[in-house]
């Protein structure tokens, strides 16, 4: 059995640098080295059937939808790799590798007889064999892993889906609306001034500042006025001025 | 006799009322008071004719079943016998003089129906000691008497020195109890029974051990009632009880009790040299000791007192001795009854007359005041140091010579204590009624009315003539069905003898006390400087101090540091132990760290374990 | 690919009339999804609550018609038949086991409905996507928007805690596991109130529960290993017949007890349960602290006694470790808390280890002549009798109130009896009855584990749960005290008026409480009847 | 059993009054009188039936007005309920003491936090559970009710007392549930016992006293059912909740608990560790009176050295029941009898002196003794009262505790020695602590602080009356008791195999004398 | 070829996928590592039904994905609601409940 022996040790080094992998991605990629050499072997054991289902269920469905959460959560996000429950590592690598001794020893020490083989059960083909067995005695299971997969839609549905409780507003109720206020209050009908308009920066912390060298406040989100984190123009506002008073000096681009 | 019970009940019954009645009393309280004791009394008399006249040597009386439990059966039962008869009478007829006698003393006191319901509750406890036929019973007027003795010594319980003396008193005897209920239980273990007869019959097969224990035991329960050393102490302190109390308990009552124990007992202490020997010496030690405050004395209830407790013990040494001693204990004890009522009574007269001034420093020449209670006071006086032809004489003189039957060291030092008696009393009658006069301006002394000076001259009556009871040797055949036939002590000289060298030693006290006292003027205050050998008198010989250096401060010690011990040590483990498993708590939820990273690694922890566990337990 | 194997292929059979209670139960759960899909919002929470609660109610008029007609087995000391091709054993602990569970999902479901305590909504969150704080999060509040998925979530839920304890072979069971479990996660992050703490209860929930199924599984793997097959029989007879090697045996053993254990709370794998039972909605926490120690402890009764009975051996040193452990953590850590919700949760850990102990005792019912008490008995009762008590507590938790929702400081409930003298006299019968005083359920079910283990020779864990009820016992009282016997700081806690189906969940769990104190023996007599597990 | 076997179940009737009346207070409007003397009807009718059944009990020592019912089959329980000598005589000190500290207790809780009703309810509740454990004959009820009479003592503690009642009714609670755990343990290992012998499981006390009980299993078991008793007795070393719960709970509340509850502790020695395991009591017996002995002199100790007269009390309390487990263990039918009768009569004692110094306290305000001085001199009704009641605590003859306790160190004599002679010295220290706090109390001169107390109202009197009455009549002529109690005490020695030590020296006209 | 180096490889992606939760703070990861964990039991189940013969093994391991497939949707679900309030999908973050 080259295969295993080949995988194997690939295996157990992708499975150590997926958990030492800084970045999740990294992570999620070796997990699908593991996976697929994973599918392997089972071909190599007459798992023909999960061979297939491991790489389109598993490397397939599963990690890619890993990959997608990892997306949204934003991919080049990487750990820390400095620990900081005081004494955890050091600790998860003392009792993971007694617990691995222990199981692997246990397992390792236990004399199996001679591999019966699956040449008789999978007589009829693996798959059948496997649909004979899943479809008579374990029929209830089967059943009832559908009430997981409903769980799972049922959860996903609640906890992601955002249901809209109003009404989304016409492109023509919101105009009409903005005219009202501007009806009514005065506001302005128009856009928003962007942030940084003849600032010397345009990031969304700095003020737009007005023709007369005032800032804007209404180009500054409401909460980083509130969080106090809006950039001092006033520098700005004095090079304004002087702009407004030497006009050349625009024309006269960067000094 | 079925009305036997009645000399109990009478003034039982009347404390009762006087007690529950409260002011309702005020009007009639002391006549009641005083009618059932003297009630009592005829009883007495009529039973002691009875006695005297019929064949049976014992009135018995059996009331009803006590106690029951067990082979453990107490009957409640009345036992008149030669002894009690003599009890009987002395307490109902000289308690009912001193009855009459504080219907004037205590005439100005708002409490007085309360007192009176006291003094009957005293007496009715004490016939109930002197009546009962059983340990236990008597056990019972015993421990009465001690409560009444509290109630009365504490009568004026305001007085913080009062209360202090009373409750000295219940507990310095409860110690004596101690012994007397430990003897019960003896007895019970021993004999299966405890009245009278039952041990009597009983003593004869026991072994010396038990008996000498018995005899000890008994006689720690005498020591305590009866002021003996080493349970003295609280004597002298009772004499903050009102003046009545004091001959009451002196003179009649309470003291006598262990007189009566021990020669009750009698039977015990014919088995057992050792006990005997004991009583012996507690009587001589006492009898001394006594003596010797007495002398140093200025306070004249506690002169009186001290003479108390050294002529107490002439009659402990008396019983002590045996066959020879036991009437002539029970002899004195009644002269000593009558004579030294009287002088308590009369001390209260002079007191009373005195605004209640109890130091002789500052009296002198009451006499010319006080003709009766002089008058009566000195028979007293010549009664209780012996001379010749008074009441004091006859019975005094017999103990000695029985003392001197017993040993020559005894009778030493019985003669010895009638020298000292002879000295304090009559240092005593010169400070109060011969010197010059010293008191104090305000006082306005004057003789006390009738219903105090009768009694007084009623007492002053018997001290002469109480010598009469041995005319034809009458008292020692009397008890002879309680003692068996009188032993007579082997003297080492002829009786005249002995009555001629007692007669010198008195004489020789009085003279002494003239040459001290009627040649040089008393100071009004005690002199300071004294010898130390007046100064340990004065501080009655050191009992108190003892007592207080033994006892008291080791004991407030022991339970001030108890009281720590317990709060800090056996609640402060309990305490400790809870804020034990508290502090635990505090510090393994801080395990629960909210990482849910710790908990993966305490399950993975865990699962180990489980494993290594698992296979730990198949490979052992 | 021989079109002739089908040949081969046995038909399953399946008696739906005896599973009806767990079809029932799924039935209702899909019917509650379709609602949800179909049903306009205003009338869902109507048609969910009433559907679940008539499900409920329905599948357990089953498992009465199924329990009424059961036959006896032939071995004399259980009844029953194992159905759905060897997956399921309907046998008389099952059914037991599912009128329980039944019952007290019921009143659980009467606790998810209740929408009187939150201004006329339920307890879950309105919209669990819409941020917590954000506008949108108020519009849904405003617009009473709430989520009936937790009731087709709960019914989910509940067909696997029945599945869980019935199961007859391993895989089933491992399948059931998850079925219970996953619906339980979403339910734990789905509080109205305090949705940082739900969601973090969720997500810690969720986590350690994979991790825990993981060693389950691998434990599955390993016994299969051992015996050739997930049949409990078919283990019952490698164990037996010490046919293969016991290293693989014995760690499979300690694995599957790994994850069970995790289920039922036990030390050193409860650490989980205070902060899940804390951040969870009050009402499936109830639900949670009843129904999973119920489905958990069958599960862990049947693996035990059927597959491992022949190991006993070996496993019971072990359980007595955990029972231990178990017993101490949860009383010592309880002392000094001050959330009531936590504090539950520690008392739930402790009563665990009292289970555990009565488990330990693995004392065969009817095998012992006359009347003598069963292990199986004694954990079933005190399934029962904290069940009811600890859903009736939890219940009481959700009625004390102050601005901010639950007040489950434990300072802030001083002075409520005088302020609610009934509300702090019921929660102090539950109090006295989880501490195990005499006429409450609490001490039957407490004198039931006890004896059981004393029999079956553990009598010094009975010195150990002794000793732990005394300490327990403390933080009980330190309850009682604060609730009576202090002064209400500020404005003290107000008792929000429930509706009538809070109102019977409380009175159901005090009546039970105080009806199995009294008079146990009728639940005795059931569990006696239901007999041993089948093989 | 024997005992006639009467249709009426008396005993049941009896448990189930004062509980039934508990809800009646429990209805009847507040702040009226109405709960009150609804609480002391109920009493009064409890105590008239109560006394109707002593009349109808008939002195054998075997057990009378039998119930039982199969309870829970499954733990071998049943109810029954059964009453001989010992129980009678405790039967009838609850209900004795019931209305009397109802009536002594008539405004205790009117400024409590907790309605009146709720007060006099939960004294209800107690007479009940007390009475009912009192007749229990079986193990399993028994300790049932044993731990139930917990519930309302603790809420009387910690709702209505002293500042610090709330520590003092936890400590008691924690304290007392310890010790019924352990004994939860023992009646485990009973069920384990019992169910192994012929008749499966059981825990009739007739069952159990047929059962074989193997030495050291019997020892084991007794030693979980001796320190749950202990504890509730309390013995030294247990004993600390006592002082706290004494008090600061009411003086009514205290009463029950000292004089009634506690003597479960005793009783239950008595009732159960004795019938149930003679051989180990025996085996224990020695440690036993030595631990009850050291009690004794402890308790008596620290009573001397407190400053608050309520701890004095519970300390007194503490050294009188070492005698009675003394008398208990010494086993002799003198010191058995001794012990029961100390049961009652320390009963009426104690609650006298928990009343009397109740009224003065509440008079002045302050437990300290240091506080108080001349009291005799404007109360004197109060101090005589007082009075009476310490002197039957340092049991004066005549007074009923004499009686017990004498009978008790008779008892203990003829067995042990060196147990009598330093129980004796209990004696002069209950005389030292008795009178010291009197003196301090009641006499010497009058304080400014006590200048104005007022005497005992009639209500005070009413109340203690009874009591000192008993204490005196029972002081004198004890034979009821004792004829109740005796014969249950002969049966229980030869249940215990003990025979009393005969006299060394047996006189044959012992007999013809008496 | 022998049964015994499969298992014992399956026990040490086990192991190590244990070690994983145990040390990596991304809920994410941490999750990945829980389904090493499960493809690790999978390989013992497809291991011991060649040993044994029978195909249970197999199914064992087929029923494994599908659940581990529903707990991957509801366990990101999950972590993505958290993420999603707390900008964080750190699990060291979210430790409000403890004590």
């Amino acid at each position: 059995m080259i295969a295993f022996w080949v995988l194997a040790p690939v295996m157990v080094a992708c499975a150590i640098a997926m958990v030492m992998a800084r970045k999740a991605v990294h992570s999620a990629l070796l997990l699908a080295v593991i996976m697929i050499s994973l599918a392997i072997l089972y071909a190599a054991q007459n798992a023909p059937f999960l061979f297939a289902v491991q790489i389109i269920v598993y490397t397939g469905a599963v990690l890619m939808l890993f990959l997608f959460v990892l997306m949204l959560v934003g991919v080049d996000s990487s750990d820390s790799l400095v620990e900081t429950l005081r004494g955890q590592r050091v600790a998860a690598v003392v009792v993971g590798l007694l617990f691995g001794v222990l199981v692997a020893t246990a397992v390792g020490q236990t004399t199996f007889g001679a591999a019966v083989g699956l040449q008789a059960a999978n007589a009829d083909g693996n798959v059948n064999g496997i649909a004979a067995v899943l479809f008579s005695k374990y029929i209830f299971a089967f059943e009832v892993t559908s009430a997981l997969l409903i769980t799972a839609a049922l959860g996903a549905m609640v906890l992601a889906h955002r249901e809209r409780l109003s009404p989304k507003a016409t492109q023509r109720e919101l105009a009409v609306k903005r005219m009202r206020d501007y009806a009514t209050t005065g506001a302005h009908p128009g856009p928003l001034p962007n942030s940084g308009t003849f600032a010397r920066h345009n990031s969304v912390d700095t003020p737009a500042l007005l023709p007369d060298g005032t800032p804007s406040e209404l180009s500054i989100s409401r909460v980083m006025r509130a969080r106090g984190t809006v950039r001092d123009v006033s520098a700005d506002r004095t090079l304004a001025a002087e702009v407004e008073d030497d006009p050349g000096q625009i024309e006269g681009g960067d000094r | 006799m079925s009305q036997l019970y009645l000399i109990i009940a009478l003034p039982a019954a009347s404390a009762a009322v006087l007690l529950l009645g409260g002011r309702a009393t005020n009007a009639w309280g002391h006549l009641l008071g005083t009618a059932a004791p003297l009630a009592s009394f005829v009883i007495g008399v009529v039973a002691f004719a009875q006695l005297s006249t019929g064949d049976e040597e014992a009135l018995t009386q059996q009331l009803f079943t006590w106690i029951d439990a067990g082979a453990f059966q107490v009957e409640f039962g009345l036992l008149f016998d030669p002894l009690s008869a003599l009890f009987v009478l002395l307490i109902t007829g000289v308690g009912g003089l001193i009855h009459v006698y504080s219907i004037g003393y205590m005439e100005h006191d708002v409490r007085r129906p309360r007192f009176f319901g006291y003094l009957n509750l005293f007496v009715a406890a004490m016939l109930l000691l002197v009546l009962a036929d059983d340990y236990l019973a008597l056990f019972l007027g015993w421990e009465g008497v001690g409560l009444a003795s509290y109630l009365l010594i504490g009568f004026w319980q305001h007085k913080d020195s009062a209360a202090v003396a009373a409750k000295k008193a219940f507990v310095v005897n409860r110690v004596g109890d101690l012994g007397m209920a430990l003897a019960i239980m003896l007895m019970f273990a021993t004999f299966g029974t405890t009245t009278f007869a039952g041990v009597e019959d009983g003593m004869g097969e026991v072994t010396s051990a038990t008996a000498t224990g018995l005899g000890l035991l008994l006689l720690l329960g005498a020591c305590g009632k009866s002021a003996q050393v080493p349970l003295q102490s609280w004597l002298l302190d009772a004499m903050e009880g009102p003046t009545p109390v004091s001959a009451l308990i002196h003179a009649a009552t309470m003291v006598t009790a262990g007189v009566y124990l021990v020669t009750r007992s009698h039977f015990v202490y014919e088995q057992t040299q050792a006990a005997q020997t004991a009583v012996v010496i507690v009587g001589l030690v006492t009898l001394l000791w006594g003596a010797i405050i007495g002398c140093a004395k200025d306070d004249i209830k506690k002169a009186l007192a001290g003479s108390t407790m050294s002529q107490i013990g002439y009659m402990m040494l008396a019983a002590g001795i045996g066959p020879a001693g036991y009437a002539f204990a029970i002899f004195h004890l009644l002269t000593h009854g009558f004579f030294k009522a009287n002088l308590f009574l009369g001390a209260g007269s002079v007191m009373h007359a005195m605004d209640d001034e109890v130091d002789m420093r500052r009296y002198g020449a009451v006499r010319t005041v006080m003709p009766i209670t002089f008058l009566t006071f000195a028979c007293g006086y010549l009664a209780i140091i012996g001379f010749p032809g008074f009441a004091g004489f006859w019975s005094k003189d017999a103990i000695i010579e029985a003392a001197f039957g017993e040993s020559l060291i005894v009778g030493l030092g019985a003669l010895g204590g009638a020298g000292i008696t002879a000295f304090y009393m009559t240092r005593l009658m010169i400070m109060t009624f011969v010197s010059e006069k010293r008191w104090a301006k305000e006082a306005h002394p004057h003789e006390s009315p009738l219903v105090m000076t009768v009694p007084l001259m009623v007492l002053a009556a018997l001290s002469v003539l109480g010598g009469v009871l041995l005319l034809n040797g009458w008292i020692v055949d009397w008890l002879e069905p309680v003692f068996g036939p009188e032993e007579h002590a082997e003297l080492p000289v002829p009786i005249v003898v002995m009555t001629l060298l007692t007669l010198a030693v008195v004489a020789a006290g009085v003279v002494v006390a003239f040459l001290v006292y009627s040649r040089q003027k008393i100071d009004t205050v005690a002199p300071r400087r004294v010898s130390p050998f007046t100064k340990a008198a004065r501080s009655d010989l050191y009992g108190d101090a003892i007592n207080e250096a033994a006892f008291m401060r080791p004991g407030q010690y022991l339970t001030r540091s108890m009281v720590y011990a317990d709060n800090r040590g056996i609640d402060g483990a309990v305490n400790g132990l809870a804020a034990l498993v508290g502090g635990t708590s505090g510090r393994i939820r801080r395990w629960q760290s909210g990482f849910v990273r710790s908990y993966a690694l305490s399950m993975l922890a865990g699962s180990a374990l489980l494993i290594l566990a698992v296979l730990a337990v198949r490979l052992a | 690919m021989n079109i002739l194997a089908v040949q081969a292929f046995d038909v399953p059979h399946i008696a739906y009339g005896k599973l009806s209670p767990l079809l029932i139960v799924f039935g209702v759960a899909v019917v509650g999804v379709l609602v949800e899909a179909f049903a306009p919002r205003e009338r869902r929470y109507l048609v969910q609550s009433l559907l679940a609660v008539g499900g409920l109610i329905l599948a357990l008029v089953a498992v009465i018609v199924v329990a009424g007609d059961m036959a006896s087995n032939n071995d004399g000391a259980s009844l029953g038949t194992i159905e759905a091709m060897g997956a399921i054993a309907v046998d008389g602990p099952s059914l037991f086991i599912w009128g329980t569970l039944l019952i007290f999902s019921t009143m659980s479901m009467l606790l998810f409905a209740e929408r009187s305590l939150e201004g006329g909504i339920t307890a879950f969150a309105g919209q669990a996507s819409a941020l917590p704080g954000t506008e949108a999060e108020r519009e849904a509040a405003t617009k009473g928007v709430e989520h009936t998925e937790v009731f087709p979530l709960a019914m989910f839920a509940i067909g696997g805690m029945m599945l869980f304890p019935a199961a007859n072979d391993l895989l089933t069971m491992f399948v059931a596991l998850e079925v219970l479990s996953l619906p339980l996660y979403l339910l734990c992050g789905l509080a109205r109130r305090r949705r940082l703490i739900s969601q973090e209860a969720a997500m810690k929930y969720f986590l350690l529960g994979a991790f825990s199924s993981a060693f389950f599984l691998y434990g599955v793997a390993l016994v299969y290993g051992y015996a050739g097959s997930f049949e409990l029989a078919e283990i019952d007879t490698a164990v037996s017949a010490s046919v293969g090697s016991s290293g693989l045996l014995l760690t499979g053993m300690a694995l599957l007890a790994v994850g069970l254990l995790f289920k039922v709370s036990a030390a050193p794998f409860h650490a989980w349960t205070p902060d899940v039972y804390q951040g969870a909605p009050t009402a499936v926490t109830a639900f949670m602290a009843a129904c999973t120690k119920v489905a958990a402890f069958g599960a862990l009764l049947r693996v035990f006694y059927v597959a491992l009975g022949g190991a006993r051996w070996d496993w019971q040193p072990l359980m007595w470790i955990v029972a231990a452990l178990t017993m101490a953590i949860g009383s010592i850590i309880a002392i000094t808390q001050t959330d009531i919700k936590r504090m539950l949760a520690y008392s739930s850990v402790a009563h665990a280890g009292f289970l555990i102990t009565g488990f330990i005792g693995a004392q065969q019912g009817l095998s012992v002549a006359g009347q003598e008490i069963s292990s199986l008995q004694a954990v079933l009762f005190y399934l029962v009798a904290y069940g009811f008590t600890t859903i009736g507590a939890f219940a009481l938790v959700t009625v004390v109130r102050d601005a901010g929702g639950e007040t489950t400081q434990l300072s802030r409930w001083a002075g409520l009896g005088k302020e609610a003298p009934v509300v702090a006299g019921v929660f102090a019968l539950f109090l006295l009855a989880l501490a195990g005083i005499p006429l409450t359920s609490g001490f039957t079910g407490k004198w039931a584990v006890f004896t059981s283990a004393w029999s079956g020779g553990a009598w010094p864990l009975v010195v150990v749960a002794v000793l732990m009820s005394a300490v327990a016992a403390f933080f009980y009282v330190r309850v009682i005290v604060v609730m009576f016997f202090s002064d209400p700081v500020g404005d003290g806690p107000t008792v929000a008026v429930p509706s009538i189906l809070t109102t019977v969940a409380i009175t159901i769990g005090a009546a039970m409480t105080l009806l199995l104190g009294v008079v146990p023996q009728p639940v005795f007599e059931l569990a006696r009847h239901a007999g041993e597990f089948i093989r | 059993m024997t005992g006639s076997e009467t249709t009426i179940p008396w005993l049941t009737i009896l448990a189930l009054l004062p509980l039934l009346g508990a809800g009646a207070v429990l209805v009847t409007p507040s702040r009226t009188a109405l709960p009150k003397l609804v609480a002391l009807g109920v009493s009064l009718v409890v105590l008239v039936v109560s006394v109707v059944v002593a009349l109808l009990f008939e002195v054998d020592g075997g057990f009378q007005f039998v119930e039982r019912y199969t309870w829970i089959r499954t733990f071998g329980a049943n109810y029954a309920v059964g009453l001989d000598g010992l129980g009678l005589v405790l039967v009838l000190l609850t209900t004795i003491l019931t209305p009397v500290v109802i009536l002594a207790s008539w405004n205790d809780a009117d400024t409590g936090r907790w309605s009146v009703n709720t007060f006099f309810a939960w004294m209800l509740v107690l007479e009940g559970l007390s009475i009912w454990v009192f007749c229990a004959t079986d193990v399993f009820l028994f300790y049932v009710l044993f731990e139930a009479t917990l519930i309302p003592i603790y809420f009387l503690i910690g709702g209505f007392g002293g500042a610090r009642r709330s520590y003092a009714a936890v400590k008691f609670l924690l304290y007392s549930l310890a010790g019924g755990l352990l004994m939860l343990a023992s009646v485990v290992g009973l069920y384990v016992v019992s169910a192994d012998s012929a008749s499966g499981p059981s825990y009739l006390l007739e069952d159990l006293m047929a059962a074989d009980i193997g030495t050291s299993t019997g020892r084991w078991l007794f030693l979980g059912f001796f320190i749950a008793f202990a504890v509730k007795a309390p013995m030294w070393p247990v004993h600390t909740w006592l002082p706290d719960a004494a008090s600061e709970a009411t003086p009514g509340t205290s009463v029950l608990l000292v004089s009634v509850l506690d003597k479960i502790g005793t009783f239950a020695m008595m009732r159960f560790c004795l019938n149930i395991f003679p051989e180990a009591s025996r085996w224990a017996t020695p440690v036993v009176m030595t631990l009850a002995v050291i009690s004794v002199i402890y308790g008596a100790l620290l009573a001397i050295g407190q400053q608050d007269i309520r701890r004095l009390i519970a300390y007194t309390s503490i050294s009188h029941f070492g005698f009675i487990v003394l008398g208990i263990f010494a086993m002799t039918s003198q010191s058995q009898a001794g012990a029961a009768l100390y049961m009652f009569n320390h009963g009426l004692s104690t609650a006298a002196l928990f009343l009397v110094t109740g009224f003065l306290i509440s008079r002045r305000g302050s437990k300290l003794i240091d506080d108080y001085g001349g009291v005799e001199k404007v109360a004197p009704v109060l101090a005589g009262t007082f009075l009476l009641a310490g002197l039957s605590s340092l049991s004066l003859p005549g007074l009923s505790p004499f009686v017990s306790e004498f009978l008790v160190l008779a008892g203990t004599f003829t067995v042990s020695i060196t147990a009598a002679v330093v129980a004796t010295l209990g004696i002069v220290l209950a005389a030292v602590y008795i009178l010291y706090m009197y003196q301090r109390t009641m006499t010497g001169p009058l304080r400014e602080s006590t200048k104005n107390l007022p005497d005992l109202r009639p209500r005070e009197i009413a109340a203690l009356a009874p009591l000192l009455l008993l204490i005196v009549v029972l002081g004198f002529f004890p034979k009821p008791a004792l004829d109740a109690v005796n014969p249950t005490v002969d049966r229980l020695l030869q249940e215990v195999g003990v025979s009393d030590p005969q006299p060394t020296v047996a006189s044959d006209e012992e007999g013809a004398s008496e | 070829m022998s049964v015994t180096p499969f298992l014992v490889l399956s026990a040490i992606l086990f192991s190590v996928g244990a070690v994983g939760v145990l040390v990596r703070r991304n809920a994410i990861v941490v999750f990945m590592c829980v389904e090493l964990m499960l493809n690790a039991c999978n390989l013992s189940f497809v291991t011991f039904a060649r040993q044994h013969g029978n195909l249970d093994g197999q199914i064992a391991a087929f029923f494994v994905m599908v659940v581990a497939a529903a707990e991957v949707v509801v366990g990101l679900a999950i972590i993505m609601t958290i993420f999603r309030t707390r900008r964080s999908a750190s699990v060291d973050d979210a430790s409000l409940l403890k004590y």
